[in-house]
């Protein structure tokens, strides 16, 4: 059974030219002990979702519909107190840029502390106990934990990020794009960290992200996010190998790849849709090449292809073909 | 072939709460008309600064720069004017390379005024500019601010400015890291269209070997301020010298699900610079470190045609 | 936010103004009071009911201290003039020495904030040094001490107020221009060959221009205050007709004593009056010009 | 830091010479016959001959600027020629009346505008927000003096609640300023200068206090301690305020340096025997010494508080006081 069962979920923001759904009708699964990869570009609603399944959102924004079944309970029925009594014992949140995440006025022992002590119930001695331990499970030295954020490189801000993150113990942790900041080097240091710690304490994680290479790298499954709705989903060795999705087909070869130098990139041109009124369609219609009237009109439903493979899309039976046209970037120059 | 710009020597030194900062040390390279030279490295290894006192947007404490022939280290005044409608750069963030407050037009004119071209030449200028970035027809275009442009269109944009005074040198800094993988590809492939059609040099600044690999042939590694490697990019990939090229490449992910996911064949952090400065200033996380490393700094040898290397490891290849 | 509206910049800003308006009470409170304020300087003339120099009589005797009436709205003073003419007249010399003295400081702060800020360096430190020492010069004490060794009147309020307070405005242009300096696009001006003259005037000072007359609508209210301190502890221009000096001869005349409200209360509300409205505007302009601000 | 703190005393020491010097000029270089500003007509021969000895009156100019500096940093500031007593003895009088004025008032307002402020950030829009900050503004916009005027018809006048000014009732008179600390005279006549001034001085902190909490509350850490489930009270207090403080302790540094100087019109208006009052009845009577020694005691305090104000912030915030950037 998943840990995590997101069914239909609207969170909508009010902005000045009226609501707008970031999230739309989104579904999703997290089943328990894997990392699964968020994909899309900016703007898709990542973070939104991310923020709303934490139930820290914007005061401009709501859940406007849908379930989120965390370890069996609906948590639209929990009252404001249980949803917090919940955060960060049993869900916890890695951010993409530490350095603001971080108070910049206290020592990071004090922001140890303040968590495992006010919502771990811990005693001081046992706080500063652990969190030398968390210090030394993340790989920096316990030592520096008197410093300030600001002492700290963006790796190290990104580690004490992390042992922040597994305090109480959760059994969910989302990471909104991580590494997006780090360097190559740092940035890998920072996945292994992720993925060893995932695989020693049996966590589950989303790991929200823009670059299907850290997905390759570092998740057993991937969600590929578009225009506020899943639009292909499944294990990350079926996806990225044989994607369904024509924006997954594209955002696959939009990353060079380093031991390949005959290999050229696929630009997909275009924007995402304007959400305040998204396409009656296929949100992804106007940037697909293989785009036809049925992908204007009508919006394809999420269905299962192949074992533990879903896809949104009327063109899933061609994929085969497709995904040969879709690494061609004349296809895609079509509809610039 | 003769190179168009050449550097020798380049040094940088900052001066912070009375400690000397060695930003850049001794950098040499040169790039020839129509060869894409590409600097890879963490940031803080002196990737910009170099970049930067290339253009003469940072004064060198130390060195020698030399273009197409000229000595244009300390040129000022109407030589530096010149140098610049030569040699454009392409920034990395283009929500924030343009003037929020000019229109299109405006920030394509700019340039042209500058360096005094003609007012008749601009329309045809700005219009064929405007077609090999790919933003067509130029008109819809032209009398839109910053804040109406989508990230990719404006680095099209801040691209168009970059060549329209026909310049034969074009430095690119992270040109596509703040963009959206949708969109990288497409300005990837206009860099490489201009840099054939047009015989351009060009210097792409990048953290990322992958994207190094797409548009350069050759390829300089540098590590806290100094070069520690240089050659052709695919051997260098595929043979690294120095351990640190090797971590480098060991770092990049790749898109494909089966990889290597062995730990990396380096340790700590930048951070971990040695404090003395004589030696290998890569010692404290090299793999094969030895005692002859902390006492004396490897200088740049060569290990094989268009190959170099500064490490001391013997069979360093 | 997330997506980039579409709209004929012409549309947008239209719209923005109807928006501001209907979301900045304040900013429109305040534009209100200045248009008021303008209105009547500009018709002082045809607005007073009397010469605001002149003795009035009851009968033989001077009309001294009448309380208000239908002849006097805001009754007379201890010399028999009519306060509300002397109100209305009053306006003018705020508005002259709240605008001269605005302006002056405005415009030193502006242009020494954008060469420290943009030239860095020994002019940098140079002006900071200045600002320094200025802002070590306590304000009142130095228009005093200044109109007592000189002589006084608005003159020395304007030089006092252009002397001292522009630090605060070049501090914060300075600052401003700070930041604009590390934008890429100041570095693409560099790059396209714009001179640094050039850079600094044409590029980056219409940036900063809206933050400059934000501390000009403030620095207004600053300049009025002074003359009305200076006015009221006796270094203003006796021969004026201002809200300061009306307020000084109430205070030197035994208005308090007497509870002549009518006469002292009407020339310092307009006084609060003005300066609010310079505050107003500035708060309701600084949410549009930087929205950033207005979102929180 | 405390390699700053000796970078900001070396600048202190700087600039306190040049707003010593500026003075100089100031009082030397005016219209007229400057020495004369410094002779009372009324001095005895062997008093006048004293003085323009001691003050080099009769000496070339560089001179007179060596002496006058020696002076200053002697403590020496001449004589009165009203009162005919020192400058320094009528200053020592007179600063502990400013001291306990601005303080008082001064931290009333700044503990009723922080506290305001707070709340204000917390109560976004509605009528509260609609009233309050409109009447922060207003109270900043009034002039200080008339505030002073209005309070002193209604509740001393009129009313008769409170004394019209002095520092103490007629035929009372006090030893020390220590006795009259404890004198319920002494704050009853003290209690309408302070509540004007701190009518005045509340906005400040108010607005600023309201501002930096709503940027604080915006601030991704804000947005991290929710997600860490933490109490609203441990979020308010642990992070927003203890970050949104910083600002308000600089401005209150500042502030007591500003109103040390500025006071001039509330001491005026209800007679209060304090700094300012002495420097506008010097200056209104042409009694230069004592408008000079004023004017640099005031300067002093003003430059002084500066700089604690910018050690204060440095000493609150790791980011200045490591040295990292601001």
């Amino acid at each position: 059974m998943s840990l995590l069962s997101v069914r239909d979920l609207t969170v909508t923001y009010d902005t000045q030219r009226g609501p707008v759904r970031a999230v739309d009708g989104l579904d999703l699964d997290v089943p328990a002990g894997s990392i699964t990869g968020l994909v899309g570009e900016s703007g898709c609603g990542k973070s939104t979702l991310g923020r709303a399944l934490m139930g820290v959102l914007p005061d401009r924004g709501k859940i406007a519909a849908g379930e989120v079944i965390f370890e069996g309970q609906d948590l639209q029925t929990f009252s404001a107190s249980a949803r917090r009594a919940l955060r960060w014992r049993r869900m916890a949140f890695i951010p993409q840029t530490a350095m603001n995440a971080l108070d910049p006025v206290q020592r990071l022992s004090a922001q140890m502390a303040e968590i495992l002590i006010e919502r771990g119930g811990l005693s001081g001695r046992e706080a500063t106990a652990r969190s030398s331990e968390l210090f030394r499970l993340v790989g920096l030295d316990p030592a520096r934990l008197a410093a300030y954020p600001h002492h700290f490189s963006g790796g190290m801000r990104q580690r004490a990020s992390i042992a922040l993150a597994l305090a109480l113990n959760p059994s969910l942790v989302i990471a909104d794009e991580p590494v997006t900041a780090l360097d190559v080097i740092v940035q890998r240091q920072v996945l292994d960290v992720l993925r060893e710690l995932q695989a020693r304490l049996q966590l589950s994680m989303i790991l929200v992200t823009h670059d299907m290479a850290v997905v390759a790298y570092a998740c057993d499954r991937v969600a590929v996010m578009y225009a506020g709705q899943i639009v292909e989903a499944g294990l990350a060795a079926e996806v990225l190998e044989r994607p369904l999705h024509p924006y997954t087909m594209g955002l696959t070869h939009a990353f060079p790849d380093v031991h390949d130098s005959q290999m050229s990139l696929v630009p997909i041109e275009g924007s995402p849709p304007d959400l305040h009124t998204p396409p009656p369609g296929c949100r992804f219609a106007a940037r697909c090449p293989f785009a036809d009237a049925r992908c204007n009109n009508e919006p394809p439903p999420s269905r299962p292809f192949g074992p533990d493979h879903l896809v949104a899309c009327w063109h899933a039976e061609d994929a085969t073909t497709l995904r040969g046209r879709a690494a061609d970037p004349q296809t895609w120059a079509a509809i610039a | 072939m003769t190179a168009l710009l050449q550097a020798e020597g380049l040094q940088k030194t900052f001066h912070s709460r009375g400690r000397e900062v060695h930003a850049v040390q001794n950098v040499s390279l040169s790039v020839s008309p129509g060869e894409a030279l590409g600097i890879v490295g963490e940031s803080g290894c002196g990737k910009t600064t170099t970049a930067r006192m290339l253009l003469r947007l940072e004064e060198p404490s130390a060195g020698r720069i030399m273009f197409d022939g000229a000595d244009i280290t300390n040129a000022h005044g109407r030589h530096l004017i010149a140098y610049r409608a030569r040699a454009q750069l392409v920034f990395q963030n283009p929500f924030d390379a343009l003037n929020p407050r000019f229109t299109i037009r405006r920030s394509l004119t700019e340039p042209l005024r500058n360096f005094a071209i003609p007012v008749s030449e601009h329309q045809d200028r700005i219009e064929s500019v405007m077609r090999r970035v790919r933003l067509v027809p130029a008109e819809s275009w032209l009398d839109r601010r910053p804040h109406e442009l989508s990230g990719g269109q404006l680095q099209r944009v801040v691209l168009a400015r970059a060549l329209i005074s026909g310049p034969s040198l074009i430095v690119a800094d992270e040109p596509v890291s703040m963009l959206d993988v949708s969109v990288r590809a497409g300005i990837l492939n206009v860099l490489r269209d201009a840099r054939d059609s047009l015989g351009l040099a060009a210097l792409y600044i990048s953290h990322d070997l992958a994207l190094i690999r797409y548009v350069c042939e050759q390829t300089i590694v540098m590590y806290l301020g100094r070069i520690v490697e240089q050659g052709p990019t695919a051997e260098l990939i595929s043979r690294p010298a120095h351990p640190y090229t090797r971590a480098l490449v060991a770092a990049v992910p790749v898109a494909r699900v089966e990889q290597n996911r062995e730990g990396l064949p380096i340790r700590g952090s930048l951070s971990d610079a040695p404090p003395d400065p004589s030696g290998c200033l890569f010692r404290n996380r090299c793999p094969s470190v030895m005692p002859r490393c902390a006492t004396e700094a490897p200088t740049l040898r060569t290990i094989a045609p268009g190959r170099m290397v500064a490490c001391h490891l013997e069979g360093a290849m | 936010m997330l997506y980039w509206t579409r709209e004929c910049p012409s549309v947008r800003s239209a719209s923005r103004v109807l928006r501001f308006l209907r979301h900045e009470p304040f900013a429109v409170a305040g534009g209100a009071i200045y248009f008021v304020i303008v209105v009547v300087a500009v018709f002082a003339d045809e607005l007073a009911p009397y010469d605001p120099r002149a003795i009035l009589k009851l009968g033989s005797r001077i009309a001294r201290y009448q309380p208000i009436s239908a002849q006097h709205w805001l009754g007379t003073n201890s010399s028999g003039r009519d306060v509300l003419s002397q109100v209305i007249w009053g306006t003018r010399s705020a508005l002259e020495v709240g605008l001269t003295a605005a302006i002056a400081v405005v415009a030193i702060g502006t242009v020494l904030g954008l060469l420290s800020g943009y030239l860095g360096g020994w002019v940098d430190r140079v002006i900071t040094w200045l600002a320094d020492i200025v802002l070590g010069l306590p304000f009142l004490p130095f228009m005093l001490v200044l109109a007592a060794l000189t002589h006084p009147g608005t003159g020395i309020v304007v030089f006092s107020v252009a002397a001292l307070l522009w630090p605060n405005t070049a501090r914060v242009i300075r600052a401003q221009v700070l930041s604009l300096r590390e934008r890429a696009w100041v570095e693409a001006a560099r790059v396209t060959g714009c001179s640094t003259t050039r850079i600094m005037f044409v590029h980056v000072l219409p940036q900063v221009l809206p933050l400059a007359a934000l501390y000009g609508s403030v620095a207004i209210g600053w300049a009025i205050l002074a003359e009305a301190s200076a006015s009221f502890l006796g270094f203003g221009d006796p021969t004026a007709i201002s809200w300061g000096v009306m307020l000084q001869e109430a205070y030197a005349n035994q208005a308090l004593s007497r509870g002549a409200w009518n006469w002292f209360a009407p020339p310092g509300a307009a006084i609060m009056a003005m300066v609010l409205a310079g505050f107003l505007i500035s708060r309701g302009s600084e949410r549009l010009l930087f929205p950033k601000l207005a979102d929180q | 830091m405390l390699k700053h703190a000796l970078g900001r005393l070396g600048h202190l020491v700087l600039v306190l010479w040049a707003v010593t010097t500026l003075t100089f000029v100031m009082f030397r270089l005016m219209p007229g016959d400057p020495t004369l500003n410094f002779l009372s007509p009324s001095f005895s021969e062997e008093t006048r001959a004293a003085l323009l000895k001691s003050f080099g009156l009769d000496r070339p100019m560089w001179e007179q600027y060596l002496i006058y500096m020696a002076n200053l940093l002697r403590g020496e500031l001449g004589m009165s020629f009203l009162q005919g007593k020192s400058v320094v003895v009528l200053l020592g009088e007179a600063l502990p009346n400013t001291v306990i004025l601005t303080v008082v008032s001064l931290s009333c307002a700044y503990a009723f505008g922080v506290v305001a402020g707070a709340f204000l950030a917390f109560r976004r829009g509605g009528l509260v927000e609609a009233l309050a900050i409109p009447s922060a503004l207003a109270t900043r916009a009034a002039p200080e003096f008339w505030l002073g005027m209005l309070l002193l018809t209604g509740f001393a006048f009129q009313a008769g609640w409170f004394p019209t000014g002095g520092a103490l009732s007629p035929g009372k008179e006090l030893g020390s300023f220590s006795t009259s600390l404890v004198s319920g005279d002494y704050w009853w006549h003290l209690a309408l200068p302070a509540l004007t001034l701190m009518l005045y001085l509340q906005g400040l902190p108010l607005l600023l206090m309201r501002a930096t909490m709503l940027d604080v509350l915006n601030d991704e850490f804000i947005v991290m301690a929710r997600m860490k489930g933490l109490s609203r009270w441990s979020i308010v207090i642990r992070h927003a305020a203890r970050n949104a403080l910083l600002p308000v302790v600089t401005a209150f540094a500042l502030g007591l340096g500003a109103s040390i100087g500025g006071n001039v019109v509330v001491e005026t208006v209800f007679a209060w025997p304090g700094i300012g009052r002495l420097l506008v009845q010097a200056v209104q009577t042409a009694d230069y010494p004592l408008a000079q020694g004023a004017f640099i005691l005031i300067a002093a305090v003003l430059v002084l508080m500066n700089t604690v104000a910018d050690l204060a912030y440095a000493l609150l915030d790791p980011r200045v006081s490591f040295g990292a950037k601001r």
